[in-house]
């Protein structure tokens, strides 16, 4: 069978959301597999990065920072000729700037599964795409020189769960090494795969969920939905192979851009501009985006991937 | 036993502002509050409480009828527009008049 | 500012109740309501929320007295017999009467 | 349809004093009681849930006022001075007369 | 030592609940024990039938699917001799015909302990024998052509969170089958035991609580609690032997059909026949015949399937 | 890098509270993390008992008892001349003469990672130490003949959560011994450090919280906080000593002796003696000596121990 059953967990909790089961996660459990996910993959990386930094790395974070400013620049017109207001096509854009660190963490494993290598660092790029996006969607919204409170936004993001759990496990990790970290290896080995099928599992009653605002938000969401992964997939895959990245890091630098923002980004957007309406971009990102990344986009970025190196 | 009777003002909304609605408590400088989570249906749609963007405080203050009136215009001007907020008073006794 | 009033109906009953009682909401067309988890101990024994079949939940509904009382003679006649539920009116004063 | 009205007791206070407050709810024999938890904060200081000594419960009694005013005066006694709680009264109007 | 710590966590949970410690686990986590063990004894069972398929199976079950409605049968006029209301005892009948997870995974534990082999799509008999009794209760209480809402109570039991989870976990087993579903593996392997072992402490815990109930429910419902799982598991580990399991199989039907339901029934029989006292079946299934069924009656119906079998 | 990635999940904690990030456990977590811990280090030391235990433990048991009768009947008068008042002498008193788990487990691992031997016995000092100081405590309070319900003291302190988790976990461990016990290993073994890390994570961030208590309380408070842990360390490290425990042990008994506690006397003394701020006690112990044990203290009182023996 060629289904990873990671996948099908996600697909299990689809049916059993759509299906209306009585089935539901804890809230406190699914709080806790995001922490630690995010967790997992900040270690991950800090340990590798202690391996493996060199001077090219600083270009290639100032290359992918470029990409977090670009995309939702790209989006934002985009959004706005599908004749979505303005400000709702910025909060859109703003989300799919930045990444899906779910979508990241399935990525890896899809990796893993398949011995293919990838730049260890990788989670240093989830950190750097999460920000810039939100700065530039809010630009987008308002202009500059208008009434936000940068200060406070600043906060918000930068100290949001998501980029302080990564960016805590990455020093953590980084600090300590390979040896040292030994005895927390399983939380990044061993129990990386079943935290992860759990968290899918949550996903998936969840993204069961935004289906019914879709019927609202209709056709010309959806369209987005499907249409700016791939494109966003195909700058982000030449990206990475301008960069001289890997096979897998080209195809996991490919989904990042691909994928939508559904934790870190909303919670800054709702604040920041809170009269742009959540469901439209929740629903996008999490409703469709992330099913059609999690199940069709990511075997396809890695073939792009290979047909670009090759 | 006659109690000197305060403004129990209740309000129920997203608890992606609670700690905007907190600094706002603050800032008015009310005795105290109390707040709960809670999920619930309003003309915005449903509220669950397991997903972060999702769920729903309830948040309680005891203070006298002028301070809950002040807050009340606050929230309509500050977040009624953009958020799904509800709020309600009414009249409760209370011992320790100086406490509120 | 006086403030248009309502009625808040709160029940508290048994979790097990909670999809029912939110049908019985939906078909009445209440305007909203919020649900909270609870614990407690009433005529029926103790109920604890450490275990799935004994937990209460506290549902509040902000209508008119009306439809409140529509509601409290529905929920008389469907759950008191058999279940672990209780129910109380109060008034509130709202703002933006057009809601509820 | 005129509904008898009881007292709706409601005490918030330290989550450490539940036991002691259940024992005492059963001592004055009072019909039922909710507790739900929360967080807030009043004039000793913050209390939040994250942590065990910290956080709130909310407390509802529903009774005749006389009882109400005789728990009130037994709480006043007993924790007011060492304990962050506070508590209120307000009128609730009841089905089923006979359980309160 | 004989003792088996699994078990002892469950003494440890029933003692200091009878002791009134403080002691309490948060409800989110004994939710999250549950759904770990019913997924992970799903997803075992799935693997397991993957690679174990055969076509006695579909005989079998439907034999276990008997076994499902013959013992409320049975266990409804006893209840009724004991002079428990007709709703009562129909109550009480669909909480013993159905079966515990629980004590299922207990079985499962002392078989692996002791290097037993059974049948590895057993779980598969959990599933079937979870739903017929529901029905066969509420059609004795109410007998047919009633008000019953048939197609809500179908959601309520198909639905349920049980039910859900083990199909679900199963499912996800059988497609991805043994060497794909390997990440996973520690979810019924290395974790399964402290999985258990918590879940036992909490259930103690839970249990130690229905004793109050015991003093006004009285001396007939612990007759009944301690007698019932006797009869059934001699039903019960006749079947399996009939059908030719294993020793180890056939232990576990016994056990099976000597366990009375605590999570699935009481949740659909609350809602559907909410004139029957809860307190009564919950106290017999979950305070008595949990206990006796993991302290005693385990060894006793393994015993027996030896006994079946020589 | 000599720095304990177990060590920096603390810190992290830390810094990420006094940032005043979004970053928080769900409070199920952390209760199930203490869970875990506690019934960790009991059921290690049961087993580990079951293999070692001896006469002499007695009288070491019994010298231990007396060191947590001494210990807060020398920080009483300590902090009586730092004007403390009675009552909240007495208050923190009780908290040092007990003892932290928290710091415990850090101390274990520590021990564990430098592959230093120490007596396995050593978590049933833990649970002795708990229990005399909240009694020597009141009694500095209040005198003998008060009105202390001593009866219900008995109840909250024998029946607290951490006792009951210590004691289960330790006779379960005792009653199973190594063989049995084998499947639940993990929980001291593989799990414990990741376990250990999210809990210190919570530390750092509750940790964080009681430095806004400080201001008021200002540098007398900080001063005992700081000063009495090398007192009881090296009280501690000189009885283990006498007692003729290896390094590791008394570098343990001195880390025991120099922490207070945070979780099990609070909750006893904020109901037997109402009148003292539990701000104070919870600031020093939580807020300054945890982190100052585990940051400096564990080296140091090694140091200590090693130079004794020598
Ligand atoms: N009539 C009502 N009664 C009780 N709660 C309400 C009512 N209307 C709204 N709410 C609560 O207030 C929240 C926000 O309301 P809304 O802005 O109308 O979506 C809802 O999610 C409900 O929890
Ligand atoms: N007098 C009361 N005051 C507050 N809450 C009550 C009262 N009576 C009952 N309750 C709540 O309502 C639930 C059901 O009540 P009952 O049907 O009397 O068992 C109880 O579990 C309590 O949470
Ligand atoms: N004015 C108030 N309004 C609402 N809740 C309050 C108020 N004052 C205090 N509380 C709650 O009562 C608890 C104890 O109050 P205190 O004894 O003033 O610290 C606080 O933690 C709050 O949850
Ligand atoms: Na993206
Ligand atoms: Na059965
Ligand atoms: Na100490």
């Amino acid at each position: 069978m060629g289904w990873d059953p990671v996948v099908m967990f996600f697909v299990f909790g689809l049916l059993a959301g759509l299906s209306r089961s009585e089935l539901k996660l804890p809230p406190a459990l699914y709080d806790t597999l995001s922490i630690l996910l995010l967790l997992a993959i900040g270690l991950h990386g800090g340990v590798e990065l202690a391996a493996e930094a060199s001077p090219v790395l600083l270009w290639q974070t100032l290359a992918v920072l470029a990409l977090g400013c670009l995309l939702p620049v790209i989006a934002f017109p985009a959004l706005r000729i599908l004749r979505f207001s303005r400000v709702d096509s910025a909060n859109i854009a703003a989300h799919y700037g930045s990444v899906s660190a779910g979508t990241f963490a399935v990525a890896i494993a899809y990796m893993l599964a398949r011995d293919l290598h990838f730049e260890s660092y990788i989670p240093l790029f989830v950190v750097v795409l999460e920000v810039p996006a939100i700065i530039v969607g809010l630009l987008l919204a308002k202009g500059i020189a208008r009434d936000t409170d940068w200060r406070s936004l600043g906060r918000e993001v930068f100290l949001g769960k998501s980029i302080v759990l990564l960016l805590g496990g990455l020093c953590i990790g980084l600090l300590a090494g390979e040896d040292a970290i030994a005895p927390l290896a399983p939380l990044y080995t061993s129990m990386f795969k079943p935290v992860l099928a759990l968290f899918l599992l949550e996903m998936g009653l969840i993204a069961s969920r935004q289906f019914g605002s879709l019927k609202e938000s209709g056709i010309r969401l959806a369209f987005f939905a499907l249409a700016f992964p791939l494109a966003g997939a195909g700058i982000g895959g030449a990206l990475g192979h301008a960069l001289g990245l890997s096979v897998g890091g080209t195809a996991i630098l490919a989904t990042l851009a691909a994928s939508g923002s559904y934790i870190a980004v909303p919670a800054a957007m709702r604040l920041a501009l809170p009269e742009a309406n959540p469901a439209l971009s929740l629903t996008a990102s999490l409703g469709i985006s992330f099913p059609f990344n999690i199940l069709v986009g990511i075997p396809l970025y890695l073939a792009y991937a290979e047909w670009l190196i090759a | 036993m006659t109690l000197p009777t305060r403004t129990l003002l209740t309000l129920i909304g997203e608890a992606a502002l609670e700690s905007k609605l907190v600094k706002d408590l603050e800032a008015f400088e009310v005795p105290g509050w109390t707040i709960s989570d809670a999920r619930g249906r309003g003309s915005r749609g449903v509220r669950r409480s397991a997903w972060d963007n999702e769920g729903n405080i309830r948040v309680e203050v005891i203070c006298n009828t002028e301070l809950a009136q002040r807050l009340l215009a606050h929230i309509r001007n500050q977040y009624h527009r953009d958020f799904a907020i509800i709020c309600f008073l009414s009249e409760v006794q209370i011992l320790r008049e100086e406490k509120f």
